[in-house]
């Protein structure tokens, strides 16, 4: 079968930095392609290489021309002609613009107009076709994008894409934010759209869904092609060795660190769709919370945080008083910790170097006398949890903001393993880490749940939740509807649990 | 359906409306002169030169840019109007046409400069604040150049309706510009590009060209913000409009336009314009001593926007 | 504190004329001092109403234009004016005077030609501020040799008095044979002035004096003079004769300035207007206010005066 | 390692060197006084004022703030010592404490105001440069006080270093700003809070305190600053630093002070102050007519940020 795209030795450079070192490629028409690759390993360039965000530096692409069987070389110089040439790209980090509504950023680059005018009624209902589409019926065209929730964004932002017509369809990471019912739903739609004969690039760190998906897999290495191998003829440990380049070793058996000493009391929290709220963790339990894309997770980590101010109930840690926190700074001077769910917003400094980052939460405590900041002792810290979490870096002086994603994500949890902590909360912990990494990551909850920490996970991704936790709390539609102890848990249940508040709704209404 | 739409728009311009009638209420018990239709003809043929201004400032603010240099480039207009009709014996019209043209160039450098060099904007301008000004300078000698009535048609007052049509054309503006802002696909753009430039990259939509427009916008409208005085004085004055792009810039940050881009919207940059108006204007009826007044517009202004900024966290809550 | 009379309840307020005293440059202490004068001489008389209003910053004409527009509109029954420019405040004058206000000028003269032109009549109350300049100037020259070096720091480009001034000091250095060396704009401001002067008295050493005109100007050369180690020997002459530079004067700082009676412009300026509000067929003249040479010797003349 | 640090400093500082050297050799070339030693002191003696403004500035703009206040309260300080020292007596020492609390206060005020309610900071200091103007104002009942030699100290040139002690105050204030910003954890605080606040205040640290702080640190460096004419003067002028502000955003911008928060150096600050000085003073030198001077001007500070920024770039595409 003759390729539809074709990407030969593409090298890209940043600085002095080799990213891409001659990698090849090639897409068939009605083929779901996974890109598989450690974080940093140059998926993203890629993709934004041929999507056109990017310039090569080396290397040519072709396509097949339509008419004949020859191929036309394909150079875009820019996002729209890739476009042009059938191109579409979702990436990795979010790209809306949170000013706009829904509908405009649906339609952000061919809103409906006439002379300039925008058809607002046209534009309203075309929007609703989009998201109906996808079952987000309960999106208004007309909400601030800003004011949704990462997966609600990231879903239209899918949304967009699958709706404009193209030949190749580059999907980097969509399902990092996403829950089980629209991974489902986004699963469907792929296929229809390879029956269509549409070529599909599909990057994901969660092999499992890489597995049940793809059709061939193309494996990258930093910056170098491993290898390209049909999905049937690999298994998941497979795909991680080569990706890793060495054995990664097995998953880990489960040993519960969990005592019968309480860490941390939340009760009655009412905040937003958050409604009443109780559970407790205990010193060295790993306690998972499990739900819906905008159940409410984010908002209860967030209340319990002092982020948001809870509109009712409190939060006890360790034998401190009950209170509600009003600040962040409270909770962290009782002893909590959050990794959030928007690094982008609220977790990272993106301009700034990784050092500044990981050093931030305790400069006063542990980096400086007098006021004055000890930077030798900062830049080994930084060092230090930089090879700790294998952070793909030039060095930490290097800014956040050009870190591939999921080195982002360990620089934004590097921050409050160097500040210590006696509970942590993790809100999505390893959205777009790949699997060596989220194996350290598991690690290194494991060793903090053996340290005697107390830790809350909440993950869209339920397997993490099955293999990490003692416990899996799970909510619905704002309420805590189930509690499930390791051994007495199927997955079944936990969606069960996870609709019921739903169901409950919909039949009320 | 209606009905929420006028809620909304109370809501929405409900602080700056509040603090407007309070300022009215009180410089109307303050003075015996102060609550007339005269009053308010005589605002309206007032503000129009800083309505001008600042709607266009609300536009370069939205992309997230400054322009310094409006005043001055509205002298520049000024100027180059009077020396094409008092020394050159041009016409209204085509004169008028030159100076808009002159302007809307001073808009367009010191975009093109600020976008393709990428130089903050805040440096560009104020680089053409003094060209701008050394020019108007230099055309005029540095002297006010009399024009004679020709020009005086502009501020006129309209028979009948009193107003004049400087203030229309400002009014126009006001409605224009945010019809632009909020109805458009270039007002969309202007918002995104403000608000998250690089997404706006990313979807393939080139910003240059829209952020450099925008600068020329607002050009265009310093140079018919320097028609009305030009008009009123009948001649072009060389200091005209200095310092009044501190007034234009803080007529729409009382407005609600954030000086970091993304939000913006000209008819709250109105209202801005007619808190400042309605204060310089009941302040000078009264007798208060100058150096009170000063400190009593400074608490006003900061009254004003914290009034709105209640406002708005109320709604917030409400929401 | 202040002429807050409008805000009295005072029943006859209706039948006491109202005069609006419009100023420029507020900043300026020249108005200050004219606003305080107007003010005394309101409380002492009590037979009209005050409106004292000014503009921040004598470049902003059309905001001058704007409050005459107000005072119109708020009616007055005479404006006194110190136009912060010769030729632009003329239409919007035109329409008080249309509305039935008396206008008098002061201070800063409008363009006669102007004037005719559209067959407006407005008297000016104020000084010969050529003629003043020069006094200063020839005081000045008495101090210098034939050849001697001088430079100027001119105040606003666009202001008419500032232009008369220039010219007055220089009809002074011509006729005693000085040279001009430089003149430049320090805009009637304080610091611009040091920053001015410091830069020609580095660039031209040989300069004997440095004429300001205004003595704002003339504390900002005197700094600069102290800045370059040329407080002992560089002659630095004013006008306005504001309290500051009378200490200076005394110090023997500065060498001269011009008072333009300040405090009692603005007084002349009203009385002329009173006189017109009471019997509109008064004669329209022009009244020429004194501008007198102030040197050491005066000062303590006064003092002694005083004293007595 | 030092020639590797030294190579880094060339470069970050180069852009603005080689700007400043440029303005240097021509001013050299066409004037016969300029290129001496006395220029230097004379431009090191002129600057304190703008020098200590411009460096609390870069302050405030990291933390993605602005104050425009900054030239009205300096003028209140100014006043505050004048009063204190010529009408009550009081000898310098305390009344430079008693202006440099009132200073102090100001921009606690502008900050608390701005921070605890959300008032943008651009309106609020907006409104505090009138009242510190009209207070100044009040204080001088608008006239210029004269206060004696008493305060001459300050500015007075020091036998064998030529350079006046207010100069050697804003040096130190540079070097210590500096220190600040990039090794204490208040800087690091203020740098991380003008680059994301909510990220700052989610890693469990209150922004609050921190950004009031450096509006305080800057209003008592307008304090400073208004030690330095008031004394050079040896009066209290009630129009000190009219307008002084857009100087001080301006040698931060030229400096590479980002507005929208999170980068700023005070080395560099100091540096676009020098640009300006040199500007100023080499332009009154050669006593270029007013208006060619304001053209000049304009130029000018446009090429020296784009030299400023192609370094830059060029740096970029070196790593
Ligand atoms: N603008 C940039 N400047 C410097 N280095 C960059 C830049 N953009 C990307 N890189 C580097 O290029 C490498 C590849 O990044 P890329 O984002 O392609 O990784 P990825 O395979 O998508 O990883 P992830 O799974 O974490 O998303 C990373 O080491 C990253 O730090
Ligand atoms: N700032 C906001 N303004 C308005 N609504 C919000 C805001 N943040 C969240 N929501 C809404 O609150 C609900 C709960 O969102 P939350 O983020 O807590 O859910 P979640 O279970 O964590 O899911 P997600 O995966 O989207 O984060 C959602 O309906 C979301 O749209
Ligand atoms: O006459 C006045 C004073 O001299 C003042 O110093 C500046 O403005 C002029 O009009
Ligand atoms: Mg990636
Ligand atoms: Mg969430």
């Amino acid at each position: 079968m003759k390729p539809l795209f074709t990407v030969t030795d593409i090298t890209k450079r940043f600085g002095s930095v080799t990213v891409l070192d001659g990698v090849s490629l090639n897409v068939r028409a009605g083929e779901i392609h996974a890109l598989l690759g450690a974080n940093g390993a140059g998926k993203s360039t890629l993709c934004k290489i041929i999507a056109g965000l990017l310039t090569r530096d080396g290397g040519a692409m072709s396509i097949a021309n339509e008419k004949s069987n020859a191929a036309d070389a394909y150079l875009p110089r820019d996002k729209q002609t890739a476009e042009r040439a059938g191109m579409q790209i979702v990436q990795q980090e979010l790209n809306q613009v949170s000013t706009l509504t829904v509908a405009e950023n649906i339609f952000l680059t061919r809103m409906p107009s006439v002379l300039g005018v925008i058809r607002k009624r046209q534009l309203a209902d075309r929007a609703r076709q989009i998201l109906d589409r996808f079952d987000l019926n309960d999106v208004a065209t007309d909400a601030i994008m800003g004011t949704l929730g990462v997966g609600r964004q990231q879903m239209i932002e899918i949304a967009t894409a699958l709706d404009r017509q193209c030949r190749l369809l580059i999907l980097d990471e969509p399902t990092a934010a996403l829950g089980v019912r629209e991974t489902e739903r986004l699963f469907e739609r792929l296929r229809a759209l390879r029956d269509q004969g549409i070529g599909i690039i599909y990057i994901s760190h969660r092999l499992d869904e890489v597995a049940e998906l793809s059709d061939r897999i193309t494996v990258l290495r930093d910056g170098k092609h491993v290898c390209t191998e049909e999905t049937s003829s690999l298994t998941t440990d497979d795909m991680v060795n080569l990706m890793a380049g060495k054995s990664t070793g097995q998953r880990h058996s489960f040993h519960s660190y969990a005592t019968g000493e309480t860490a941390m009391h939340v009760s009655g929290i009412t905040a937003g769709v958050v409604q009443d709220i109780s559970f407790s963790v205990r010193h060295g339990e790993r306690l998972g919370i499990a739900g819906l894309v905008g159940s409410g997770r984010t908002e209860l980590l967030r209340a319990v945080f002092g982020a948001d101010i809870a509109e009712q109930g409190t939060v006890q840690v360790g034998d401190r008083l009950a209170t509600r926190f009003s600040h962040p700074r409270q909770a962290v001077t009782a002893g909590l910790a959050m990794v959030t769910e928007d690094r982008k917003q609220n977790g990272l400094l993106l301009r700034q170097p990784i050092r500044f980052n990981t050093s931030i939460g305790s400069l006063g405590k542990r980096f400086a006398s007098l006021g004055v900041i000890r930077k030798q002792r900062e830049r080994q810290a930084a060092e230090a949890m930089a090879r700790k979490l294998e952070t793909k870096c030039n060095n930490i002086d290097q800014l956040v903001a050009t870190l591939s994603g999921g080195n982002q994500q360990k620089v934004a949890i590097s921050k409050w393993l160097v500040r210590d902590a006696e509970v942590f909360l993790f809100d999505e912990p390893t959205r777009g880490i790949d699997v060596a990494a989220r194996r350290q990551i598991y690690r290194l909850i494991e060793s903090l749940a053996q340290a005697g920490k107390a830790i809350v996970i909440v993950s869209s991704d339920l397997d993490e939740l099955l293999e990490t936790c003692d416990r899996i709390g799970v909510i619905s539609a704002g309420k805590w509807i189930a509690d499930f102890q390791r051994g007495c848990w199927s997955s079944d249940q936990i969606m069960q649990a996870a609709f019921a508040g739903y169901r409950r709704a919909e039949a009320i209404a | 359906m209606i009905t929420k739409q006028m809620k909304g728009t109370v809501l929405q311009y409900g602080g700056l409306l509040t603090a407007l009638a309070l300022l009215i209420l009180v410089f109307s018990l303050r003075t015996d002169s102060f609550f007339q239709i005269s009053t308010a003809k005589l605002i309206a043929n007032q503000i129009p030169e800083l309505t001008l201004l600042a709607v266009g400032m609300t536009l370069v603010l939205v992309i997230g840019q400054i322009d310094l240099s409006v005043g001055s480039v509205m002298a520049l207009a000024g100027a180059v109007l009077g020396v094409l009709m008092a020394k050159h014996d041009w016409s209204l019209g085509p004169a008028i046409l030159a100076s808009l043209a002159t302007a809307a160039t001073c808009g367009w450098a010191t975009g093109a400069i600020s976008i393709w060099f990428r130089i903050p904007s805040f440096i560009v301008s104020l680089g053409m604040l003094q060209i701008a000004r050394g020019a108007t300078r230099r055309l005029l000698e540095s002297k006010t150049l009399t024009i004679g009535s020709d020009v005086a048609v502009i501020s006129e007052p309209l028979a009948g309706i009193g107003l004049s049509p400087a203030f229309l054309i400002a009014i126009v503006a006001v409605f224009a510009v945010q019809f632009l802002i909020s109805s458009t696909v270039f007002g969309r753009y202007c918002v995104a590009i403000g608000t998250n430039a690089e997404a706006v990259r990313m979807s393939g939509i080139r910003t240059t060209p829209y952020a450099i427009a925008v600068f020329v916008i607002s050009g265009l409208l310093c140079g018919l913000a320097g028609l009305a005085p030009t008009s009123l004085m009948e001649a072009a004055d060389p200091g005209m409009g200095n310092g009044i792009e501190l007034s234009a810039i803080a007529a729409c940050v009382i407005g609600g336009t954030s000086l970091m881009g993304g939000r913006g919207n000209a008819i709250s940059t109105f209202l801005g314009v007619l808190v400042i108006a309605v204060l310089q204007t009941g302040l000078s009826r009264m007798s208060v001593e100058d150096a009170n007044k000063q400190i009593i517009t400074g608490v006003v202004i900061i009254i004003a926007v914290l009034i709105d900024t209640v406002r708005r966290n109320w709604e917030k809550s409400e929401a | 504190k202040g002429s807050a009379t409008t805000d009295a309840p005072n029943s006859d307020s209706s039948t006491k004329p109202k005069v609006a005293l419009i100023m420029k440059s507020l900043a300026n202490e020249f108005f200050s001092t004219m606003a305080s004068g107007a003010e005394m001489h309101q409380q002492d008389s009590g037979e009209y109403e005050l409106v004292v209003n000014g503009i921040k910053d004598e470049r902003d004409v059309s905001r001058q234009v704007a409050l005459v527009q107000e005072m119109v509109a708020s009616n007055v029954d005479a404006i006194v004016i110190a136009p912060a420019e010769s030729q632009a405040l003329i239409p919007s004058l035109r329409r008080a005077i249309k509305a039935g206000i008396i206008v008098v000028n002061i201070d800063n003269k409008l363009d006669a030609e102007m004037l005719s032109k559209e067959g407006l009549q407005i008297p000016f109350v104020g000084p010969d501020n050529r003629a003043g300049a020069r006094a200063v100037g020839d005081y000045l020259a008495t101090q210098l040799a034939k050849s001697d070096s001088v430079a100027i720091l001119e105040g606003l480009q666009t202001s008419e008095n500032g232009r008369a001034r220039k010219a007055g000091f220089e009809d002074a250095m011509n006729a005693a044979g000085v040279t001009i060396v430089d003149s430049q704009s320090a805009e009637w401001e304080m610091s611009k002035a040091n920053e001015i002067a410091s830069s020609m008295l580095s660039e031209h050493t040989e300069i004997k004096a440095i004429l300001a005109a205004n003595d704002s100007m003339a504390l900002g050369a005197i700094a600069a003079a102290r800045s370059v180690g040329r407080s002992d020997d560089l002659l630095i002459v004013g006008f306005d004769n504001i309290a500051a530079v009378q200490t200076a004067i005394r110090d023997g700082k500065v060498l001269a300035t011009a008072d333009q009676h300040g405090d009692q412009l603005a007084v002349y300026g009203i009385e002329t207007a009173l006189k017109l509000i009471e019997d509109k067929t008064t004669a329209v003249v022009d009244v020429e206010t004194p501008v007198d040479l102030v040197i050491k010797e005066t000062l303590v003349a006064k003092e002694n005066l005083d004293a007595k």
